[in-house]
């Protein structure tokens, strides 16, 4: 798996590390910083997470702080809620995207409303972290992206990181951020490469979204586990490569940019096509840079299918010949 | 018999006034001072007046669908009276009472049943959290707001009020067993007022109580008499205190009855009998209050009158004061979904000319 | 509010119904026809719903196929995906859209995945029936139209009815399909609009969708209850106007063939925009149709906000006006 | 004092074989035939021989993640064996056991743990639901599949596994409570193995037993001895006569532990003890099984030596015929999604070359 070790990460100390030790590393310092922030969600003591992002967490903040919950996602994001509006600052780990659906109500009705349903008086900083995607062989339902569900709620952020090093800096500014955050991680970049990360604390802004490569030819937008094979898949063109990191409200500016100088765009994601962020992102542009455009915009995305197990989840995942073939569609358009 | 009994569960059940007013227990009810009593005759009566006139405000036209709390009277006010202003509390969309009591002007509640949102800007101070209309889901609020208190180490506890129906949906049992495991000091007030719309309560769930519930989740429930005042009070009081003391959460049923409509816009008669309503029209609180302030000798009408009269003003006032109220900005629909805008928001704001 | 009388709503003899009546009578005829065609819901029994859509059943059908439900949303699909595994085919209604969000776990992990899970042993013919959208001065969260949430979920079925006449043989089609399908009906038009509808049995295809008025000037896609506005709203125009009526998967041959005579396309709704139904048809055209479009594709939507109670209610929704604005522009352009 | 006793709820527990394996009710044990302990034998020794064999392939990578039952075989087996081919079962991911004694062919189990869908194709006549994997929510599939039985007048029942972890779930209580509700014939079998991945039982809920939950929900609840195969036999044969005799639903809590790891990505030396480890090995089924087929007279060595040797060669067949299955083919990604695939479906099928 390619490399991406983000220009920005230069200064030092620097380790080597994986995204799953970045996230820890973030973790611990925002608990450091700050005793209104808390860890919960289920195995996240002891354990340390069935990925163990939380490792050691546990023994150096203790079980108020870091909490070990009931098999129970919709008590836990409505507890996060009573926690937050009062005043802290929850940080809740679900254990796989799939298992948020039982408290997406919690979500969509209070965490993402509160603030407009009270003027004001109440809000939510919480952050909700959970993996997503396939390419870990995990049972059913360990596998789904759905992010763009979560796009569709006013009021959420949606981050999206791919690289240790902008996981850190993300989280980060997740916690920071006064209004709920939705921090969906990559599982199968968790292990899968590592990079060098600054020890000390540091924030990459939500809403900006990164040129991870530079080129005049088509723009690719990508994020998460897709952007090292729509990465990949661009050898032998001049593509610009985005990672969009923050899904919602997504870096409009960067993106019109690329598209101005482009005028081919592909957009890359594992979820099923249809009503996707793809679309909105496919709609965005159509609506402001038509003009520009020398080819439709081509999304290359997971198939209008229930997510597969195991044996089937690299066809469902947009490959990287996938990828190119898209790439070429739009080039020979 | 291969069968052993393990366990043994006892439900309890607190009155302090009888069905026709007297004192059922008369140690504890003499413990209420007259002061006391007096004070709470006057939220009984305060709450009595709000809802009769929210009722006519709807049917003038004046206020959007309204649902009335008509008979659950004490049950509002006696939980409500033995809160403290530290204590957060977590209502649903008929618990207007409540935030009367809790100190949130009536204007605001005016303008909520407007269908403005700035009726629910809860001014600081007052921990109470706008009306959580989705039955239930606001219950685990009451739980993690209990556990940041008791994380904090302060003497505070959360409150969530719902009623027998929300008593069947999974955020009850998930909040109640959260509170259970971590200890939290909360309270969970069940309104079991016989009907969720046109389902009665022996539809919602076959057990004989909805207060045994608790047990399952580590800690004690009980029936209140929810009609009458003193009950509600002292069973309030003391869950409190023992949420305070680090006993950790308490669940209250309080059995009271819905005299009115669902909401403005239900017609109970399509499927309720009026036999029943009799029934319990009979057992309605207010009356039951002022025949034990007539035992206690502090009760008179001149006495209802005057006291009638002040809250009168005062809530007339705060329905002028609601309909004076300018609009919303158009702005506003987007202004407080987050704390900054986006991009598109701002752009939204101005092609749809909300800014001026 | 203009009536929409379908061209096919012409045989004989015909009653002029509102819509809850038209989908009273859809409801009766599928259970007079199918012993195995259940209604369940909150308050459905001796209460008819709370818009009086069952009014009647229960005592024509008892209380073994019109149940009264428990207040329990996940628990109602949760059971009537156990009963329609069995054979049986329930029909659930949903008081309210918003509070479906409970049991979206039921909806996204097994209704929609047991014929994938099980290869076509088990499946699931079920009709979720709701009310969705604002216009009926509702308290919070009685005002939701989030089908596009619905639309992201592979293996659903969504459709919207319009008029009484599709309302009714579009239920029909929905209890006949052998797969899920939410139903959601505009409570705007429930008793906003009569219209001719006929006495016996019939039904409006799914995935169909119906042009309601020719042009060739500009291709209007609209559903529910946006429809009417956006017929209203091109007075002036030779627009040719689509109501979608199935939302996943839409009718795609209707979509572009209007496409390519008009080149110039504005998709109504009233969900927010981002990532709502409006973006998946303007990126569907923007693939397939680029070089037919005159002008970018424009969604006229809700704003990226909480939906708003009461006082607000109409400048959340795309007005005529509104409307009438996003044509111009996409005519001017 | 101003509180009553209304209620009092009594919670059960059921044990035939003691700890040791003796009969800890010999005149219950003694009900059951030479033949029928040998039946229920077999079904243990097959369940632990099927656990041990793919335990071992997941260690040689020749299939995913698997969740161990060891320790877990007299719930899976005394359970199952109650059934009627007619009942209906909802179980977890857990209960590879009781598919295989509802006869689903092990080749199935094991294509399934390789990540083959086609694995939980259910063959027709057999009523077992695919593998739920979301903890908790397939309860209430159970209720509404009991509810259709009832409707149709069949003599049926519908039976729902689940973990401790899952009766913390909303769904739970969603489902019971309708169950109660609408006294449909289901069975609920709480496998409580005293751990949800690394939480102990004490942390998921503070109440003593998860059995006492069913009587808020109007039916009985009662706790058995998980890891003695009588008991659980014997307690879910009552609860499905119950049920089909129109008795209403019943909670059987199978008090047993999970001596493996959660799945084989787990690893239980992170949070739990050996003494505890060594506390339920002392219990374990099989073991007390066997003690008490001594002492009727009916076990020897190399009796269990013929059996195992039957049942590993099956085994072994199904493995064989497993890994010999030709992979899915590649539009099996999409064609059962629906029952007919869309415009968009065909073209997704046809541009990822995915229909040859
Ligand atoms: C989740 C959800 N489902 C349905 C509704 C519609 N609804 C509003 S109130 C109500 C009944 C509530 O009954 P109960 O909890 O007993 O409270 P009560 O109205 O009697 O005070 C229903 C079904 C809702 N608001 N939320
Ligand atoms: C809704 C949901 N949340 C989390 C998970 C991850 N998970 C799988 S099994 C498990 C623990 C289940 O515990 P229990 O119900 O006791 O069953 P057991 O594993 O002990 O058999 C967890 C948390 C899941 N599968 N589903
Ligand atoms: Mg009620
Ligand atoms: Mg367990």
């Amino acid at each position: 798996m390619a490399e991406v070790d983000s220009k920005k990460a230069v200064t030092s100390p620097r380790l080597k590390v994986t995204m799953v030790k970045a996230l820890n590393m973030a973790l611990d310092e925002q608990l450091a910083a700050d005793e209104d922030v808390l860890l919960m969600g289920e195995d996240v003591g002891l354990d340390g997470g069935v990925f163990r992002v939380s490792d050691g967490l546990l023994a150096k903040y203790g079980k108020e702080r870091i909490i070990d919950t009931p098999l129970a996602e919709l008590g836990i994001l409505g507890a996060a809620f009573g926690m937050s509006v009062y005043g802290l600052k929850p940080i809740v780990e679900i254990q796989f995207m799939a298992f948020i659906y039982e408290a997406i109500e919690q979500v969509f009705s209070h965490i993402t409303r509160t603030r407009s349903r009270s003027r004001g008086r109440f809000t939510c900083n919480m952050v909700i972290r959970t993996p997503y995607g396939l390419g870990i062989k995990g049972p059913e339902l360990h596998s789904d992206s759905t992010e763009a569900i979560f796009c569709h709620m006013p009021g959420l952020k949606v981050v999206v990181p791919s690289s240790p090093y902008n996981a850190k800096g993300l989280l980060a500014a997740a916690v920071a951020d006064p209004d709920p955050v939705l921090f969906v991680e990559p599982a199968r970049l968790y292990r899968g490469l590592k990079a060098h990360v600054p020890e000390e604390p540091y924030t990459v802004p939500l809403s900006k979204a990164e040129i991870i490569q530079e080129g005049s030819e088509l723009t690719v937008i990508a994020w998460g586990s897709m952007l090292h094979k729509a990465l990949e898949a661009t050898e032998g063109y001049g593509a610009e490569v985005i990672d969009l990191l923050t899904l919602k409200p997504f870096d409009e500016d960067t993106i019109l940019n690329s598209v101005k100088k482009t005028g081919r765009v592909v957009i890359v994601h594992e979820a099923t096509g249809f009503c996707g962020l793809g679309a909105e992102i496919s709609a965005f542009i159509g609506e402001h840079s038509i003009l520009h455009l020398k080819a439709p915009v081509l999304r290359c995305t997971g198939p209008d299918a229930v997510v597969p197990m195991a044996l089937l989840e690299k066809y469902y995942m947009p490959s990287v010949e996938r990828i190119a073939r898209t790439y070429k569609k739009v080039m020979e358009f | 018999m291969p069968y052993k009994t393990i366990k043994t569960i006892n439900v309890r059940h607190l009155q302090i006034l009888d069905e026709s007013g007297h004192a059922a227990d008369p140690a504890e009810a003499s413990a209420f001072s007259d002061d006391q009593l007096k004070a709470f005759f006057k939220a009984l009566l305060q709450l009595r007046i709000y809802n009769d006139l929210a009722l006519s405000l709807q049917r003038e036209g004046r206020i959007g669908t309204y649902p009335s709390y008509y008979g659950q009277e004490a049950a509002q006010a006696g939980s409500a009276l033995a809160m403290e202003k530290a204590d957060w509390l977590f209502p649903t969309f008929r618990e207007t009472g409540v935030y009367l009591l809790m100190g949130l002007p009536a204007t605001n509640l005016f303008r909520y049943w407007l269908g403005d949102e700035r009726g629910m800007k809860i001014p600081e101070g007052i921990n109470v959290m706008p009306m959580s209309v989705p039955v239930g889901s606001h219950i685990p609020h009451a739980t993690g707001a209990a556990m940041a208190m008791k994380y904090k180490k302060r003497k505070e506890a959360a409150v969530a009020y719902f009623g027998d129906g929300a008593s069947s949906r999974g955020d009850f049992h998930e909040a109640l067993n959260m509170a259970g495991v971590y200890k939290a000091p909360a309270v969970f007030i069940c309104m079991n007022n016989q009907w969720a719309i046109s389902l009665p309560r022996s539809a919602q769930c076959a057990g004989d109580t909805i207060a045994q519930r608790a047990f399952s989740y580590g800690f004690e429930g009980l029936q209140v008499d929810g009609n009458d005042m003193l009950a509600v009070y002292k069973a309030t009081k003391d869950a409190l205190d023992k949420a305070k003391s680090g006993g950790g959460p308490t669940l209250i049923e309080c059995i009271t009855y819905r005299l009115g409509n669902h909401t403005t816009a239900d017609d109970a008669k399509r499927y309720r009998s009026e036999a029943e309503l009799a029934k319990w029209m009979g057992r309605e609180p207010l009356k039951r209050f002022r025949a034990y302030m007539k035992d206690r000798g502090i009760w008179n009408e001149d006495y209802e009158k005057e006291v009638s009269a002040g809250i009168r003003a005062d809530i007339d006032k705060a329905i002028k004061e609601a309909e004076a109220t300018a609009p919303p900005e158009l702005k506003e629909i987007i202004l407080n979904t987050n704390a900054e805008q986006t991009a598109r928001q701002v752009r939204e704001l101005e092609e749809n000319g909300w800014l001026k």
